[in-house]
């Protein structure tokens, strides 16, 4: 930590040092034309600085805001790095943004030029570029489909490499005199934040901030060389930014790229990575569709499956933190190891995985245990993009599924009068581009910056708990606490719930929307013979509501037992017409539910929900994947649950 | 179960490319080569006299994997059907044995391989036809083979050397100084050769069917005409099959005749012959080398069991149990061709990706 | 030169020096063929009717022939050992419709034939143990067919036609005949030739497939009896009767696999043709080449004529 | 676009193919020029197919004369026609169905592979390093036409839009000089017509190939064609580009005015 911020404390620094410490390692892979292309720290440093060059040739000046967009490669992350070596900063965005919203990023950030994956989004750009003020150029991946576009302001990667790797004396001083020049207090990138509320913010970290908050997190679950991960996620999101770039430069790991997002599991299960980030949704999918293909096991494995997954679910947590199992119990284990949990290990692609986190997202505990139990050292991590990350990490004894775990070194919490989450970090950002308004808002004086979430600090483990969105948490009419996000992951526990949105703030009781998962309840239905053609047939199946009705009690109950949340119970629920959807702007595109948003646009179905009213008719407009728009009308049938009294522990 | 997956990815075309790219499979095959090369000759198989295990059981199943990898070479993957295989085999023993007794000095290996080109191409010149026929037509031309060379087995004097028994016998013969074939050769010594043969054989032909030439004969079994239309000759990809699997039979007659029986007349090479390698194959499942060796060792081993538990546990007498195995069998090959038409390679291919895929069904 | 002489001259000078011997030969091979084609009728009629390749027809005429013979031996009426045996053919093609073709129905041809194979294995296993693999003589005589030759003086020397000869001509093409006309004549052999053509088309004037192939196979087994009683006749009945009956095969290829004609001019050809052969060719060549020459004939014909006489040509179309 | 005069490619002159007394094709001379989509279109059983096999060799028509790359062409078996560098797809999909998408590819790879029988059964050296470089090359068109995700899988088992996707690859997988499609998007739906026209102009921009396709669904010729010839009941009605065969009374009547 101090040798890291002391001497290495910008990204060519760190790359330099992998280059003479790791040459020969492995650092990046791309599954790429049916195998794993390889490239080590030596090689990817070569691509890096003949990129660097070609993209100075080009006309890159320092101060350059340059935009990176497409999925996960390695080229992509050299360019990160190339614009980083020669003083430009990195705009990592999102490759799924439609137009517009890559318009309003573009021009926030008054970028210059664009590096690019495919043709998709070289279209993308230029229809937006004549809009876009100062931009220049755009270099792609992909040539794929390029060829006979005007290539006055377009070029190709492997051109500028070409460019780059020329003898040109001139070309290497440039380098040198512009990778000199960047020092900790450069900037290192400029991410956007999701935005879950309003239109998104740039935050912008220097290299200082960044390589602060990921050497801590290297050191403190002991990241090494030998260490290779799956990058997957999108590199515009922070986390992806933070792990793949920050965390594998600082520790020298090994990047692996994917083919594509429909081989994710498939290329996940052959790279067999040592360490793994997913996000709460991701672990939900893996688990659904692990208990949708059981279901389809024949009845002897079936039968195994569900004796073996009680047994770990007694004793494999203990087993992994190490903690004292009798022998019986430990035989049957092994035994449930060999039958059932290494092989599925092996089926997701965890086999070799040593430390998994989570983060993102509160995880409900149903699910951070299922993957406990069965030997998989899920953690989670607290952050945020403004803090470059990491703030609460949890130790290898001392996990729980629901604290998020004690600050690493280099950050101070504290908890507001509010309950707001207040925290100083070696990684905070330096500020909102072009928003001091905002910046001043969330970041004090004194550096102390505010999450937006509200927590405590739990007594019994020291440990940080999240509550929710700060907010987000209110209160009911009754004065209990409304806290909407603990109960949608109790719901989305279930294989069969999607997305969940929870309303109640002043009001009287709480009530919700459903949105049912259709590999699920699809293959549910078909076991039935329950023939449906579309979402919306499905979703008004009266049986698929009984099931729901089933669901929603279960966390009735569960949340009954919790003094704090049994005033979150749900009295009614609806199962929703259409699938919440980014492109409607309903959901974030990592999937964070915008309540505000939806609260509005479904304005009829909550009065609906707290009326009298045992159905309600809707029209609501949506978004076709090709950008069309049109009306869907629906009758939607409200359902009452059950409620249960406040039980004290029986414990 | 069992396989372990995760992790195993290649980053070179040739890794891909290989045999067994799976760890497991290679554990496989290692406890195969310890077995056989090791635990076998020492201890014999469980059960059984330890001479029965090697002379009746061990040899003869290694010979026949051979000769079915030819015959599987020609049907399983070139898709061209013969009822030869039984002469072609002949041809094969013939002429090692004209070679050795012609020129007494030469090689085992040498003489083997010879033998083994001029069965190839004795395949040739009759699957000449193959070229304008296909199916049913072909099997008639190759029994027009089966019969011919059999009846020339009998009648052309000078193949068995003017024998007044009309067999061939191994003469002692030695390699490296040690006696190879003939009555005075070890039973061991002639084990190891015929296992080093097979494995170096299967080796071969698991190349060739990987690669381009591989490629041609599946292109012509799959679809002929959009074989042809990508360049292929048919007449070259044809003959080719029929050379190459004629090549591996007449190696594996040599080797039934010298290195496992010792003498032998016409009738080792008769249609019934034929019948019993082409069961082989379809038992153990057409264009698998893996079925090349279930179909082989099921086909000799079942019966060769059932005689023997039939007689020493029941009593019963040579001649029930011959005609009982014999009813097995055919009722075998019906059983295989409508419930498992891929033979016990598919079994087998099911059962690995059962393990693979476990606990999951898909 | 002199090998010319002795392939190309000799073996005519021979037929024009002693013609009887010649005229003998011929009748000897007109029998012969006349039982080829018989037998090679039964393949082209479960040809076509279920697109089978059954190469266990052989087989069911040594199984005919032996069950005919056993039974007699058993004590039973000549004539009810021929009904015995007709009942056992009708089960047979029974059993046959029901655990073979029905479940290889749709199958590629390579695999119905293979399931013939393995058909015959399961015949041979079966009448070997039941009624012993011993060559044994057959019963003609009993069943009233007339023994002992005559002998007609022809070209200076003398022919003779054996008694049960003369039968086996008269009734194999007297079947031959029959079948000919029932199979275009009648509403079930029209059934068959739709069967043929197309299975919707047969369904759909009413007859049902499993009963056709039931019928094809028992008249198969007729035919396999008749052939069997009288190549049992000429020889011993024993397993070796199967050789005898796998000629049928080059018959085919002669005369198409689907042609009725051809299967008759397919069988005179080979056994005329292997008589001759055998007697002024096969002597120089060490003998007994009547068990290839049939093959052989097939695959010049293979090589020059694929179709066959009759047979249909195919035009192949991507 | 006609700055220069386009060099032809292949020429067919006076083609007559008849099936015993059956015509199916008569008189029929048209051209093809290096680089265009070719289109040849017209109703079911107009001669389209016995055209595309006359071209590669499997029918041999009774007069005429066909000249390729300046040359007339002598008659040909479709193997001799497919080492001139003529590849093509077919309309009910002719795939290797024992094989895997990657190994149906690489079968178009035959004809550059040339290393003898001694090297493939050691499967190394020279023999190895052909597959190797082989394979890489089929792996770009596996990427190239987006069938990544089926590499592995049989091609028995996949849909019917992908197995005339991997089709295609393994036509492009020759190289072709002419690339002959028929009837590309024969039983396809909306959705797969239009990724097949997408591949199809994707190849010709690519790789330069030039390509002539079959059809009898004018509307999808229209867009992609730089060309179209018309027959119908085996002659020639009308060639020219899209919008003038589109306006040919001939064609009209004969073709656009029978619904279908």
């Amino acid at each position: 930590m101090t040798e890291n911020s002391a001497v290495l404390d910008t990204m060519p620094k760190l790359l330099a040092r992998n280059v003479s410490k790791f040459g020969d390692s492995p650092a990046f892979r791309e599954k790429d034309l049916g195998i794993w292309q390889t490239w080590t720290w030596k090689e990817s440093s070569e691509e890096i600085h003949k990129l660097s060059k070609g993209l100075i040739k080009l006309g890159v000046q320092e101060g350059d805001h340059v935009a990176v967009i497409g999925r996960n490669r390695p080229s992509l992350y050299w360019s990160l790095l190339a614009c980083q070596h020669i003083g430009a900063i990195p705009v990592p965005l999102y490759q799924d943004a439609v137009a517009e919203e890559m318009e309003y990023i573009l021009s926030h950030c008054g970028a210059s030029f664009a590096i690019v994956g495919d043709q998709e989004q070289v279209d993308k750009i230029l229809e937006i570029s004549d809009r876009l003020k100062g931009f220049k150029d755009i270099v792609f991946v992909d040539p794929k489909g390029l060829r006979k576009y005007d290539k006055k302001n377009l070029h190709s990667i492997s051109d500028i490499l070409e460019i780059g790797s020329g003898d040109s004396a001139e070309l290497d001083k440039e380098l040198k005199r512009r990778v000199e020049k960047v020092i900790g207090d450069t900037t290192c990138v400029l991410l956007y934040t999701s935005g879950t509320t309003g239109k998104s913010k740039g935050v912008v970290q220097t290299h200082r901030a960044i390589i602060g908050a990921s050497g801590g997190a290297n050191q403190h679950d002991s990241w090494t060389h030998h260490d290779y991960l799956l990058s997957y996620l999108p590199m515009a999101w922070v986390g992806d930014f933070m792990i793949s770039v920050a965390q594998g430069m600082g520790a020298g790991a090994c990047i692996n790229c994917p083919e594509g997002p429909e081989t994710m599991q498939v290329d996940l299960r052959e790279i067999g990575p040592s360490i793994f980030f997913g996000p709460p949704p991701l672990w939900e999918r893996l688990k659904t569709s692990v208990f949708i293909r059981i279901e389809d096991a024949a009845f002897f494995k079936k039968v195994a499956f569900k004796y073996f997954m009680a047994h770990a679910e007694k004793v494999g947590r203990d087993i992994l933190e190490k903690r004292k199992v009798g022998l019986l119990d430990r035989l049957k284990y092994s035994l449930g190891n060999f039958l059932i949990y290494a092989p599925l290990k092996n089926m997701l692609g965890f086999s070799n995985v040593r430390i998994a986190y989570t983060a993102g997202d509160l995880i409900s505990a149903e699910l951070f245990d299922f993957y406990r139990s069965l030997g998989i050292n899920l953690k989670q991590l607290y952050g945020q993009t403004e803090a470059s990350v990491f703030l609460t990490m949890q130790g290898n004894d001392e996990v729980f599924s629901d604290t998020v775990g004690k600050p690493i070194e280099g950050v101070e919490l504290k908890i507001a009068p509010s309950g707001e989450i207040l925290y100083k970090s070696v990684g905070s950002f330096k500020e909102y581009y072009k928003n001091p308004k905002a910046t001043g808002e969330t970041k004090d004086k004194d550096g102390w910056v505010a999450t937006g979430d509200a927590g405590y600090i739990d007594e019994d483990t020291g440990q940080l708990r999240i509550i929710d969105r700060a907010k987000d948490v209110g209160k009911l009419k009754n004065g209990a606490l409304f806290a909407p996000k603990y109960v949608e992951n109790k719901l989305k526990f279930f294989p069969n719930i999607l997305e969940a949105v929870l309303f109640g703030d002043k009001k009287e009781f709480c009530v919700a929307f459903l949105n049912i998962d259709m590999t699920a309840v699809g293959n549910w239905a078909e076991k039935n013979n329950i023939s449906y053609s579309s979402y919306q047939e499905l979703a008004s199946n009266s049986e698929v509501a009984n099931i729901l009705k089933e669901h929603v009690e279960d966390v009735n109950m569960a949340l009954a037992k919790d003094s704090m949340m049994s005033g979150c119970q749900i009295r009614k629920f609806l199962v929703l017409h259409k699938e919440l959807d980014p492109d409607d702007g309903e959901i974030t595109r990592t999937r964070k539910v915008k309540r505000a948003f939806i609260n509005e646009k479904y304005d009829d179905l909550v009065s609906a929900l707290y009326s009298d009213n045992g159905s309600v008719d809707t029209k609501t407009e949506v978004t076709y994947e090709d950008g069309r728009k049109g009306y869907l009308e629906a009758t939607l049938s409200i359902v009452d649950a059950t409620i249960y009294q406040l039980q004290e522990a029986a414990e | 179960m069992f396989y372990k997956e995760t992790g195993q990815f290649k980053s070179r075309y040739k890794d891909e490319l290989a045999a067994f790219p799976l760890f497991e499979d290679k554990i496989g095959i290692g406890i195969l080569c310890v077995l056989t090369f090791l635990v076998i000759p020492m201890f014999g198989l469980p059960g059984l006299n330890y001479e029965f295990a090697m002379g009746a059981i061990m040899i003869p199943c290694m010979i026949f994997i051979i000769m079915t990898l030819g015959l599987n070479i020609l049907l399983g993957f070139a898709g061209q059907i013969s009822l030869g295989t039984g002469a072609f085999s002949g041809v094969g023993a013939y002429a090692f044995y004209k070679f050795i007794t012609i020129f007494p000095d030469i090689n085992i290996i040498i003489a083997l391989v010879l033998s083994g080109l001029v069965s190839a191409v004795v395949g040739v010149i009759f699957g000449l036809p193959s070229l304008k026929i296909k199916g049913f037509y072909l099997i008639v031309a190759t029994l027009a083979a089966q019969f011919f060379l059999t009846w020339a087995f009998i009648r052309v004097a000078w193949l068995y050397n003017y024998n007044a028994s009309g067999a061939i016998e191994g003469p002692n013969k030695e390699m490296f100084g040690i006696i190879m074939i003939g009555p005075q050769s070890a039973g061991m010594t002639r084990y190891y050769f015929v296992l080093v043969t097979l494995i170096v054989l299967t080796w071969l032909a698991s190349n060739v069917i990987r690669g381009r030439i591989g490629r041609s004969w599946m292109m012509i079994r799959d679809m002929d005409i959009a074989a042809e239309l990508i360049g292929i000759r048919p007449l070259v990809a044809k003959l080719s099959a029929f050379a190459f699997s004629s090549f591996y039979i007449g190696i594996a007659g040599a080797l039934m005749v010298f290195f496992w029986l010792g003498a032998a007349e016409a009738e080792s090479f008769d249609i019934n012959h034929s019948f019993l390698y082409l069961f082989m194959v379809i038992i153990g499942g057409l264009g698998s080398i893996t079925g090349s060796y279930m179909g082989a060792i099921f086909v000799w081993v079942v019966p060769v069991l059932i005689k023997e538990i039939g007689k020493s546990a029941f009593g019963f007498d040579a001649f029930v149990m011959e005609n009982f195995s014999t009813i097995l069998l055919g009722a075998m090959i019906i059983i295989i061709l409508i419930l498992e038409p891929h033979g016990l390679a598919r079994l087998w291919q099911i059962a690995k990706q059962k393990l693979r895929l476990w606990p999951f069904p898909y | 030169m002199e090998i010319l002489h002795m392939i190309f001259i000799a073996p005519f000078l021979d037929m024009v020096a002693l013609p009887d011997l010649f005229f003998q030969g011929l009748w000897d091979g007109f029998v012969g063929g006349t039982l080829y084609a018989l037998l090679a009728l039964g393949f082209v009629l479960i040809f076509k009717a279920s697109g089978v390749f059954n190469f266990s027809q052989p087989i069911l005429m040594v199984l005919a022939a032996l069950a005919l013979v056993s039974f007699y031996e058993m004590g039973i009426n000549p004539w009810i050992s021929v009904a015995l045996v007709l009942f056992l053919m009708y089960a047979l093609a029974f059993g046959v419709e029901r655990v073979i073709l029905r479940n290889l129905v749709n199958q590629d041809g390579n695999i119905l034939f293979m399931s013939t194979i393995g058909l015959t294995f399961v015949i041979i296993g079966a009448a070997q143990w039941i009624f012993g693999g011993v060559p044994r003589s057959m019963i003609h005589a009993e069943l009233g067919f007339p023994v002992g030759s005559s002998e007609w003086p022809m070209f200076g020397g003398a022919v003779y036609f054996e008694h049960i000869d003369i039968s086996a001509v008269v009734l194999a093409s007297s079947l031959i005949a029959i079948l000919a006309v029932f199979f275009s004549k009648t509403k079930i052999g029209r059934g068959l030739r739709a069967v043929a053509d197309d299975h919707q088309a047969a369904l759909s004037v009413g007859i049902s497939l499993n009963q056709i192939w039931v019928i094809v196979w028992f008249v198969a087994g007729i035919v396999a009896l008749v052939g069997g009683l009288f190549w049992g006749a000429r020889s011993d009945v024993s397993f070796a009767l199967q050789i005898i009956g796998l000629k049928a095969l080059p018959v085919l290829i002669i005369g198409g696999f689907t042609s009725v004609p051809g299967a008759i001019i397919g069988g005179l050809i080979i056994g005329l043709g292997e008589k001759i052969f055998e007697i002024y060719w096969g002597p120089m060549m060490g003998g007994s080449v009547e068990g290839w020459f049939a093959y052989v004939i097939a695959l010049v014909f293979l090589l020059f004529k694929p179709q066959g006489l009759f047979g249909e040509k195919i035009i192949e179309r991507v | 676009m006609n700055e220069k005069v386009p060099k032809i490619i292949m020429e067919v002159k006076n083609i007559n193919l008849r099936f015993g007394g059956v015509v199916a094709i008569q008189g029929v001379s048209f051209d093809i020029h290096e680089g265009e989509i070719r289109a040849i279109i017209g109703p079911n059983g107009a001669g389209k197919s016995s055209m595309l096999n006359v071209i590669n060799g499997f029918y041999h028509p009774q007069e005429g004369e066909i000249w390729f790359d300046g040359q007339k062409r002598p008659s040909m078996e479709p193997y001799e026609v497919a080492k001139t560098g003529i590849a093509r797809t077919f309309q009910n999909i002719a795939l290797f169905k024992g094989m895997t998408t990657i190994e149906n590819v690489m079968t178009g790879r035959q004809l550059q592979m040339n290393k003898n029988i001694f090297w493939q059964m050691l499967r190394y050296g020279p023999a190895i390093e052909e597959e190797v470089q082989h394979r890489k090359r089929c792996e770009e068109i596996i990427d190239f036409l987006e069938i990544n995700h089926i590499r592995k899988t049989p091609v028995g088992s996949l849909p019917y839009g992908l197995q005339k996707r991997v089709e295609l690859a393994r036509a492009l997988a020759m190289e072709p000089n002419l690339l002959l499609l028929d009837e590309p998007m024969a039983g396809m739906n909306v959705e797969e017509k239009q990724d097949m026209s997408r591949f199809i102009v994707e190849v010709n921009e690519e790789f330069g190939t030039t390509i002539a396709l079959i059809e009898h669904d004018m509307a999808v010729v229209m867009d992609l064609a730089d060309r179209v010839v018309v027959l119908d009941y085996g002659k020639l009605l009308a060639d020219g580009t899209p919008k003038e065969v589109q306006s040919n009374q001939a064609v009209i009547d004969a073709y656009l005015g029978v619904p279908h």
